[in-house]
């Protein structure tokens, strides 16, 4: 038991070394989709959830199968998702279909 | 330990490697989609992994995993679905819900697993501390995140809401959600001590956020997003799954630097934010439209600002608030376009607090297809204005103001754009009202300012109509 | 027995990801003071010393106990003593014995 | 665990906290010494929470902790001694010295370990794994590391040492070491095995480091300081020792990516220098003193140098590797000192490889009391060539060689000081011999160089005197 505890508080704090690293000097622009980007990682709850699923035993229990799966489903889909549709603008190309005369927008790549 | 566990586990550590790689690579616009990408690879193996140590391991009814299924499908298709069609004017408070959720399935799991101990012994200190930490992280972070969701979003009032006595029920509620998790904790198996945690905890999310004026809910969003992390790792201990508490931790701390960050970005300090201090005030609301002295203005018309712009060689284009509230950020696009099809050097010159929150124009204009080397950060932005002929602010006011050089004003200090040091300026908003900050600009009655007064999307819609005329294409 | 080696792997992983992530951008400047810290660090080995001491119990384990006790506390005293000699050069500011018009030196503090 | 072993590894991890703020505080000049002594108090703490540990669960004989202690106290004395007297030139090698004793450290401590258990049953796998892992890396780095240290001193010859087999007998050293450390893995309890490792593996350290040229040994002393804090990783899995875990792995990424950056700035692949590969002849012997040609060169007495100097405004003072070989750093200060005292402006211009390690310059330097103000990097101080009167290169040759700018030759596409940007240029070296990567300079014969053929301590001193004769104070 104690051993276990341990072991989750080791990875708990080194975890949370890890997590203060890592964060750079982040730019301003990215502030947004990088906020999103750490959302979308707690979605990991999601794991939770199975974990909720596979135990339940009571109608209470279900239905908190039923809320934990939908809620995290919600953050993990959903977090990734939004998180790529932003970033992904941030490396097109003017793709859209606009009918802007390109060749001007390309004469200043710096 | 089984070897089994064993296994699951290394392969929790494999995912959180990713979970780290794709953290530090989304530094940088260049690799930030791959490192989502990664990240997402992660999450993908944990929860396989999760699933499968539960199939083998435990022998639950088929009615737990329908239920989750069920959940699930529903969960995944409202998320998709609502990140795929959020306009990016509404990018914050999406967040704001998809953390909500996520503090709120953190608070399902612990109190589930409580709920599986009820009738049996009395739980371990192990599991019960984690438990009650997590549903009270948890709940504050779900109802708290809603409210700053329905503040983004216009629903609640943006300006604080405050009533007679509130910081007493405020602290109330945190003292009888501390108490009875006490009491959960000691008692080791009482479902109904959870319950009040949980609806106390509910209550003190919604009256913490309450106060906070609509303009700092990013911060707070942003906070409370470090928060879930911490509710998910919580949940992680009270089910011995080490994928939770390592995602966990490394949201949460990364999240915390984050919000500080931001915070310092947008000259504010976190503790002053969360107790509801100086400026919470919105612009609109708090400045009503009083006598505005208008005879040191020189007002233009669209055909006015198109002349000036077909005839410059070097325009810049600087999109405050009222740019992202009006959602002009595909107008403005267009003229742009419109003008650098003619030769005119176009660029943006992006305030790291302009918009709605940190970075947010930037993401707005982007969806507005603006090539992100169009895009100049403050100290580039700067250097060009030297070089300016036409400056075009669209509903900005702070983030320009000549004043924060001066001391003793609320902008004091900001860093800010150098939109003096232009040939000549236009200004577009609806009228003469302050900004954010509630303090009069003295660039508009500038003599090389004028002032086109209109809604920004409709404005800039006449302006490039206007210019079609001067340059025939 | 398995539980603490997952405990152990589990903190060795992390502490990789650790070590990773705190060195940023070093300049050039600091390469070599950086280098002597991390050295210092793994004079840590001196509390390995300490459990050898504690459990010898033979002619043989004493002479290891003694090597490895010699050898890492050469590298941990050793290490941070010298690493804060080069790093006390770089803060200090000409406060050195020497006859040198220090009034010259101040002009330039950009 | 007990729960007296849990509070020592909550101590362990305040500890490792210690240790990464200590590292990330040294990763800027101003806040590095403090990151230091951060690191030391980490040290502290969890070299004093084992003590306790180890005296109160372990019932040792007294002669064990005398052994301990008497060792202690004479590798401490050796360490801080040499840590206080050594020359800043000499302290590449001192850190190879003290890398090579953690290594050692390491497994010895491993030894220990396994033969302890020798008596008995064989040890378990993950005992005996991270035992075998650690003799095999700890020798390595042991041997390898005094063989490094020894080429840097200059005991053992700096060029590349080989003789005819010297290959297989390396690749036959380490398959005896990993096929010996395989039978002891299986065996469990055989000290003659693991003898065999030890003996193998020392002797694979000492064929791997010496074919390297010396001027190549920093970058395999950094990484070879990776290797010793993996080691001691392993060593902390042998004796289930969270503290050597943490630190240990700690120092072996963090050592990994240093070794990286550093063998970057040096323009060279680690995997390359490792396998002995190109350009690992010191300049001084792969050249020998073939017939120059004198005659486009202008040669310059102390004299004439001194006048340049006493009569020029910006002065720019390069530093290379004869400056270093020569521990000329005080004269030059001295020299530097001299003239800005009659308000002629004097910097240096400092190469991130020149000098015998990455920064080492910089060290060298400040040991000399110049201010870190004075010292300017690379892209500073070719901005500030543009402007400079004269620039005296001292025992330089590559990291200035204009011939970087064409493709090519073994110095191409490296950043170099645009010296030639001066309006002069002064050459203090000993001859026309070419540098380290083997090339004649052009700057050499340019109109506007002048050499001035001298040691670099006597020929700065002269200079000095001269130049008093000209600026009497
Ligand atoms: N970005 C962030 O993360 C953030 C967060 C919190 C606080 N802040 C603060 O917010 C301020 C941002 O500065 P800013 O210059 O971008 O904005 P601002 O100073 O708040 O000014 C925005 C202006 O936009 C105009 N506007 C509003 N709706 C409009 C519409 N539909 N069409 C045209 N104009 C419209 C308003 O003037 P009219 O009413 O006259 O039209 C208003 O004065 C700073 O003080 C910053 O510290 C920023
Ligand atoms: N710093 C590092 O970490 C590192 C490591 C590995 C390789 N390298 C390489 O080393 C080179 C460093 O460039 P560098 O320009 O500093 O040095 P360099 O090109 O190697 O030239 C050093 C010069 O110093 C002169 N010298 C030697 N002893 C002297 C003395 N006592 N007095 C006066 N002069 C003396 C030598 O010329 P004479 O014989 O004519 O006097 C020699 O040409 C680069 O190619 C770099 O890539 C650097």
């Amino acid at each position: 038991m104690i051993a276990t505890l341990f072991g989750n508080l080791a990875i708990f704090v080194l975890s949370l070394l890890v997590g203060v690293e890592v964060i750079g000097k982040i730019p301003s622009t990215l502030h947004t989709p990088m906020m999103s980007g750490a959302n979308a990682i707690h979605g990991v709850v999601l794991a939770g959830a199975v974990i909720t699923a596979s135990l339940a035993n009571s109608p209470l229990g279900y239905a908190l199968t039923f809320v934990a799966g939908a809620l995290a489903a919600a953050n993990v889909f959903g977090g990734y998702v939004v998180t790529d549709r932003m970033l992904q603008m941030f490396t097109r190309r003017a793709p859209a279909p606009s009918a802007a005369p390109t060749a001007d927008d390309q004469k200043d790549p710096s | 330990m089984t070897l089994f566990a064993f296994v699951i586990g290394v392969v929790f550590l494999a995912a959180a490697t990713l979970f780290v790689v794709g953290l530090h690579l989304m530094r940088l616009p260049s690799t930030a989609r791959r490192g989502n990408l990664i990240s997402a690879g992660g999450m993908a193996i944990a929860v396989i992994a999760t699933i499968v140590f539960s199939l083998v391991t435990a022998n639950g009814s088929w009615i737990g995993w329908l239920a989750l299924v069920l959940g699930a499908a529903a969960g995944a298709a409202f998320g998709i679905v609502r990140a795929r069609t959020v306009k990016m004017t509404d990018i914050p408070q999406l967040v704001s819900i998809f953390n909500a959720v996520g503090g709120g399935a953190a608070a399902a799991v612990a109190f589930a697993d409580f709920v599986l101990h009820s009738s049996g012994l009395r739980l371990d200190l192990t599991s019960s501390i984690p438990i009650v930490l997590d549903v009270v992280i948890g709940s504050v972070t779900f109802s708290g995140s809603l409210i700053a969701a329905g503040k983004l979003q216009g629903v609640i009032s943006g300006s604080p809401i405050t009533f007679p006595g509130a910081r007493i029920v405020n602290v109330l509620a945190i003292v009888i959600a501390l108490a009875a998790g006490v009491f959960a904790i000691v008692v080791g198996n009482n479902v109904l001590l959870l319950v009040v945690v949980l609806l106390a905890s509910l209550l003190f999310g919604v009256l913490m956020v309450l106060p906070i004026g609509g303009a700092d809910a990013p911060v707070i969003v942003s906070l409370l997003n470090a928060f879930t992390g911490l509710a998910v790792a919580m949940a992680g201990f009270a089910i011995n799954n080490q994928a939770l508490i390592i995602a966990g931790a490394l949201v949460g701390a990364a999240g915390t630097i984050l919000t500080l960050q931001m915070a310092k970005a947008m000259n504010r300090s976190v503790l002053a934010i969360v107790l509801g201090g100086f400026g919470t005030g919105d612009s609109s609301s708090s400045a009503p439209d009083d006598a505005q002295d208008l005879s040191n203005v020189r007002e233009l018309t669209a055909d006015d600002v198109a002349v000036q712009l077909a005839y410059a060689q070097h325009v810049m284009i600087v999109p405050g608030y009222g740019l992202a509230a009006a959602q002009a950020q595909h107008e403005i696009a267009e003229l742009a376009k419109l003008l650098l099809a003619h030769g005119i050097d176009v660029k943006y010159a992006i305030h790291p607090v302009a918009g709605r929150m940190p970075g947010h124009m930037n993401v707005l204009l982007a969806e507005a297809n603006v090539p992100y080397e169009q895009m100049l950060q403050l100290d580039e932005a700067n250097v060009a204005f030297d070089n300016c002929d036409v400056a075009l602010v669209v509903g900005a006011n702070d983030v320009y103001n000549p004043d924060a050089r001066k001391p003793g004003n609320p902008v004091s200090g900001m860093p800010i754009l150098d939109v003096d040091h232009a040939k000549s300026v236009v200004i577009l908003k609806r009228s003469m009202r302050p900004g954010y900050a509630g303090i009069s600009n003295p660039l508009f009655t500038d003599p090389k300012t004028g002032m086109f007064f209109a809604d920004a999307k409709k404005g800039i819609a006449d302006i490039t109509a206007a210019v079609k005329e001067y340059v025939p294409s």
